[in-house]
């Protein structure tokens, strides 16, 4: 079984994005999944998780005990829940809205500019898509032909093309993490692969399961992986 | 038994002109002697019978209290509900079926207190029914407890020393918060709140006639006015008619004069006008209006 | 004044009661009352609002105890219905009589 | 009958309870909501809202509060459309008044109660099963009454045509108690085809219009149905009344319609029951529960099993009217019976009261906020074995 739980601040999308993850792993992908979600009386702004559970089995006990992969989309998120991981777990953040002060100590860590590709794509909204695309990419959780055909049906009409598209930005950014982009070479991989290599070595192994993105993976890159300000930063320091 | 009784059996041969409109296997009723209910009861019947809607379409909704019990005596669809709740239910028998002409009758005490927010909202949102608000000034039912609409002074078994707090004036309630039709009657003026009642029921939304009617075992007596009689002999003293009045002029006070007539009469959509139109703008053609369900 | 009010306090009634100058060729209608006795309460609401001072209370009571009215003068009744409208206990209605009418016997007490 | 499928979104969707449960009552043939939004309920009357324009023939109406959305759907029921309401604790609390009426005037209805943590405002996002025995007995006066709990949903769509069912089947306002947890859980959801779903119908009254009785009981204590508007000019109370609707003040009829009332349930108690078995037999506990405890408890279950101890499961579909013959009869041949619940002890009562001292009944309580911990369960287990 999978215990994920993304997380951020409200208005985030956090909620849709695990709705998502859910919808694609029970309705396409023939698994079974469970999404709860934690929010406080707040509409905005405060920390804002959802829970998913995806297994081959029913799922009983419904909540999400100690995930194996977070993700992370603000610092409050990451501060209360980026170290609660199982071992070997996985932890994908926000590198422009998360700072960990040190190594997160997880099995695999990858970063992802989500806010600021969606930026680039004109809307900041569409961040927690980017994100999905992302965590497709970077887990073997939910596959990315299922994901894409969830996607429609999952977000409001007339965005979906956009929704689309940050799904794919996200989902393409990972594969270059993972080297899996024929210009796999880029910086952003090379960056990925530096930081996890630094902190979790062990890893690497169960990283390249993400494989049934390698349809996709053939495609070139629409995002240019970090440029400029980006890659100026670490993800991990 | 006296000769005269025995010749009232006589009569009861030939039809009273209401025994199609009431439940006269429930008579008597249980009105106290001089109570002005029954002539409401009357007015309402014969507003009913004019107004050339099939009494199988018209239901009417009462809460608790004396005038709760008018519903179980009119015979159409009659619902005895729950002390302030008539009116939500009333507005969910006219919305599950608009067909339904649905009259509400109640007390001032079930309407305006433990009912005020309820009168208030389907005042706003010009549910169409017909409220009729019978006011005693008084909670009598349960013995002459201080009402929402007790004048200031008047005493009452709550207010043993005489009533220090401000009564409603509903017509002005009513109107400000959107009734399509106000107006206030005695049940002395039985001609004029027949014709009030046939008014409201013919007006689309919501439509409220406030009636003065005499408490005589509790408001008339704790306040020693009389009897019921002599109640009606004060309307007949101290009513006056004033169509259009400024509904803000109705305050009633102790003993004071009474303003009648119609204060408000102005058509606007319903909240069902209102819902069709929306949803048909929403989603054009593809929307079925709902109103349509009434054919 | 409540225009719809019938007649001014009755110790005065009779006064302003004056004959229309058109009475003799317009024809006034008679009603013929029904009072159902036992479900009189006494409030005495027909008698004393009746236009015509047609009604008058009975000095027995009826089986619940009350005084109930009596036609006192069934040719006045113009059938105008007030009583019937104002009665809380539907308790005295009024028919329209026809020309040749029968009277108002059965209410004689 | 089948059920019109204007309001059947047949397919596999993935919904959490809420949306699932306005999903089930369309599909039940639901035509009016009245409502009035407090966490975690809302959502019903937000996809009902959303919903109904498309589907047609209904309307939704949010309401000034409580108290109006339960007499609103009242009124909507006598008018001939399936009505519901759906609230949580606080909500609940302001219901009970005309819920009261509804059972009194015999009116089919579904309440929908996501619970959550109490008392008062509690825990407003939070799951808590602690209104079970305000369901049994909120509501002042004598009487029986239906409440189905789901624990996914999937079942809260199933079990929302369920209620509507019994609700029209037994005249009888029917209340379906979820939580928290069930309300905003999503997982997937599978509508069947319009005509895969059986619908009972209202148990019309079709003779000649003047002689309705609207409270006449049938050979099976339940009277027949009308509406308002078909012509039979009826009257209804909350009074206590004879079988014209009309009231009347004495013990007799009291009695008379209060049994009635009573035992339209209590003698159907069996057809009503949905119970769910699990290798009772032989077992030396069995774990009884409802809701999303029952699902929590699969898990401490499986456990104690794999350790050898013989543990059976009964479950409990509808809670009310209570499943006594089962309990009882079960209570004989075990030692003890483990009842987790998300309060202090409700359900556990009635299960202590049958169990008659026959087997010894172990409570896991817990206060809601959460679901319990597995471990907890599985120690009640432990506990009952001792």
């Amino acid at each position: 079984m999978n215990e994920i739980r993304i997380s951020g601040f409200g208005g985030q999308g956090i909620i849709r994005c695990g709705y998502i993850v859910g919808k694609t792993a029970s309705l396409f992908d023939g698994k079974f999944a469970t999404l709860t979600q934690s929010f406080g009386p707040e509409a905005r702004g405060s920390a804002c998780s959802a829970q998913v559970l995806v297994d081959d089995e029913p799922i009983r006990y419904p909540y999400v005990t100690v995930p194996d992969t977070v993700v992370a989309m603000s610092q409050e998120a990451y501060e209360k829940f980026g170290t609660d991981i199982t071992e070997g777990g996985t932890l994908l953040i926000d590198e422009d809205l998360v700072k960990p002060s040190e190594p997160p100590k997880v099995g695999k860590f990858y970063s992802i500019p989500a806010a600021r590709i969606a930026e680039e794509l004109g809307l900041r909204l569409v961040a927690n898509i980017v994100m999905l695309g992302f965590f497709t990419a970077m887990t073997d959780i939910i596959s990315p032909e299922a994901a894409r055909t969830a996607l429609p049906t999952s977000v409001p009409e007339r965005f979906v093309d956009l929704n689309v598209k940050a799904f794919e930005r996200g989902y393409e950014y990972g594969l270059a993490v993972l080297g899996k982009l024929p210009d796999g070479g880029d910086e952003a991989s090379k960056k990925a692969k530096a930081s996890e290599g630094t902190e979790k070595k062990k890893s690497r192994a169960k990283a390249g399961a993400g494989s049934k993105g390698s349809k996709a993976g053939t495609k070139k890159a629409e995002g240019k992986p970090p440029s400029g300000k980006g890659t100026g930063k670490k993800t991990a320091t | 038994m006296t000769e005269e009784t025995t010749v009232t059996e006589e009569t009861q041969d030939v039809a009273h002109p209401m025994d199609d409109l009431l439940r006269m296997d429930r008579m008597p009723h249980i009105w106290c002697p001089t109570c002005g209910l029954g002539t409401v009861v009357t007015a309402l019947a014969l507003a009913l019978g004019k107004s050339g809607i099939p009494l199988d379409d018209i239901a009417v909704v009462s809460g608790i209290g004396c005038t709760g019990r008018v519903a179980g005596y009119i015979k159409v669809d009659s619902f005895h509900t729950t002390h302030g709740r008539a009116i939500p239910f009333a507005t969910g028998l006219h919305l599950a079926n608009p067909k339904l002409k649905v009259i509400v009758v109640s007390g001032d005490g079930d309407l305006i207190a433990i009912g005020g927010n309820h009168f208030i909202h389907a005042a706003r949102r010009n549910v169409d029914i017909t409220v009729i608000c019978v006011n005693n000034f008084i909670y009598a039912m349960t013995g002459g407890q201080v009402a929402p609409t007790t004048p200031l002074t008047a005493n009452a078994s709550t207010m043993p020393y005489g009533n220090f707090e401000p009564p409603f004036n509903i017509p002005h309630l009513a109107d400000s918060c959107g009734a399509a039709y106000v107006a206030r009657w005695s049940s002395l003026h039985v001609r004029r709140m027949t014709t009030a009642f046939a008014e409201a029921i013919a007006t689309p939304g919501f439509s409220l006639v406030e009636v003065v009617t005499p408490c005589s075992t509790l408001y008339a007596r704790r306040n020693r006015l009389g009897t019921g009689l002599d109640l009606l002999k004060f309307y007949h003293d101290n009513c006056e008619i004033q169509h259009g009045a400024d509904t803000r002029s109705l305050n009633i006070d102790f003993q004071g004069k009474i303003t009648l007539g119609k204060f408000i009469e102005r058509p606007r959509p319903t909240f069902l006008d209102r819902l069709d139109n929306w949803y048909g703008q929403v989603f054009g053609d593809k929307y079925e209006p709902y109103v349509g369900d009434r054919k | 004044m409540p225009q719809d009010l019938p007649s001014p306090p009755e110790s005065t009634k009779s006064k302003y009661w004056r004959k229309p100058l058109d009475a003799d060729t317009v024809k006034v209608p008679h009603g013929e009352l029904h009072i159902i006795v036992n479900r009189c309460k006494g409030c005495r609401f027909c008698v004393e609002y009746c236009p015509r001072d047609v009604l008058e209370m009975a000095e027995d009571f009826n089986v619940k105890g009350y005084h109930y009215p009596l036609v006192k003068d069934e040719v006045a009744c113009v059938n105008c219905q007030l009583c019937e409208m104002l009665c809380p206990e539907f308790a005295i209605f009024c028919t329209q009589t026809e020309d040749e009418e029968e009277g108002g016997g059965e209410d004689e007490g | 009958m089948k059920a019109d499928p204007k309001g059947v979104l047949t397919g596999a969707h993935y919904l959490d309870g809420d949306h699932a449960a306005a999903e089930g009552a369309l599909a039940a043939g639901c035509r009016f909501l009245a409502g009035y939004p407090i966490t975690p309920s809302t959502e019903v009357a937000e996809r009902f809202a959303a919903r109904i324009p498309k589907v047609g023939g209904g309307v939704f109406i949010q309401m000034e509060d409580e108290l109006a959305s339960m007499a609103a759907i009242l009124g909507g029921a006598w008018a001939g459309k399936k009505s519901m309401t759906v609230t949580s604790g606080p909500g609940f609390s302001l219901m009970m008044e005309n819920l009261g009426l509804g059972i009194m005037m015999e009116v089919p209805l579904v309440l929908i109660n996501v619970q959550r943590g109490g008392p008062s405002t509690g825990l407003p996002t939070l799951p808590g099963q602690a209104d079970m025995m305000q369901a049994r007995w909120g509501s002042h006066g004598d009487y029986e009454i239906i409440a189905i709990c789901p624990s996914s949903p999937q079942e809260a769509f199933d079990y929302m045509i369920t209620a509507f069912n019994f609700s029209e089947k037994y005249r009888v306002p029917t209340l379906v108690m979820m939580d928290e947890c069930v309300g905003h859980m999503t997982e997937k959801v599978v509508i069947p085809p319009a005509d895969e779903i059986e619908i009972t119908p209202r148990k019309e009254y079709t003779g000649p219009p003047e002689e309705y009785l609207p409270y006449l009981p049938d050979k099976d204590m339940i009277p027949w149905m009308t509406k308002a508007g078909d012509g039979t000019r009826f009257h209804t109370t909350g009074l206590t009344h004879d079988e014209k609707g009309y009231p009347v003040m004495n013990a007799d009829c009291q009695e008379t319609l209060v049994r009635r009332l009573v035992d339209k349930i209590r003698t159907n108690a069996d057809e009503i029951a949905i119970l769910e078995e699990e290798e009772i037999d032989g077992a030396d506990v069995v774990l009884i529960s409802y809701g999303i405890s029952s699902r929590v408890a699969i898990p401490a279950i499986e456990r104690a099993r794999r350790e050898g101890l013989k543990v059976g499961s009964l479950r409990l579909v509808t809670v009310w009217p209570f499943p006594e013959t089962r309990v009882r009869e079960l209570a004989k041949n075990v030692k003890a019976l483990v009842i987790p619940e998300m309060n202090y002890g409700q359900v556990y009562y009635e299960i202590e009261r049958c169990a008659a001292g026959n087997a010894r009944t172990v409570l896991v309580p817990h206060a809601g906020g959460w679901v319990h911990d597995v471990d907890d369960i599985y120690a009640g287990i432990k506990e009952g074995l001792k």
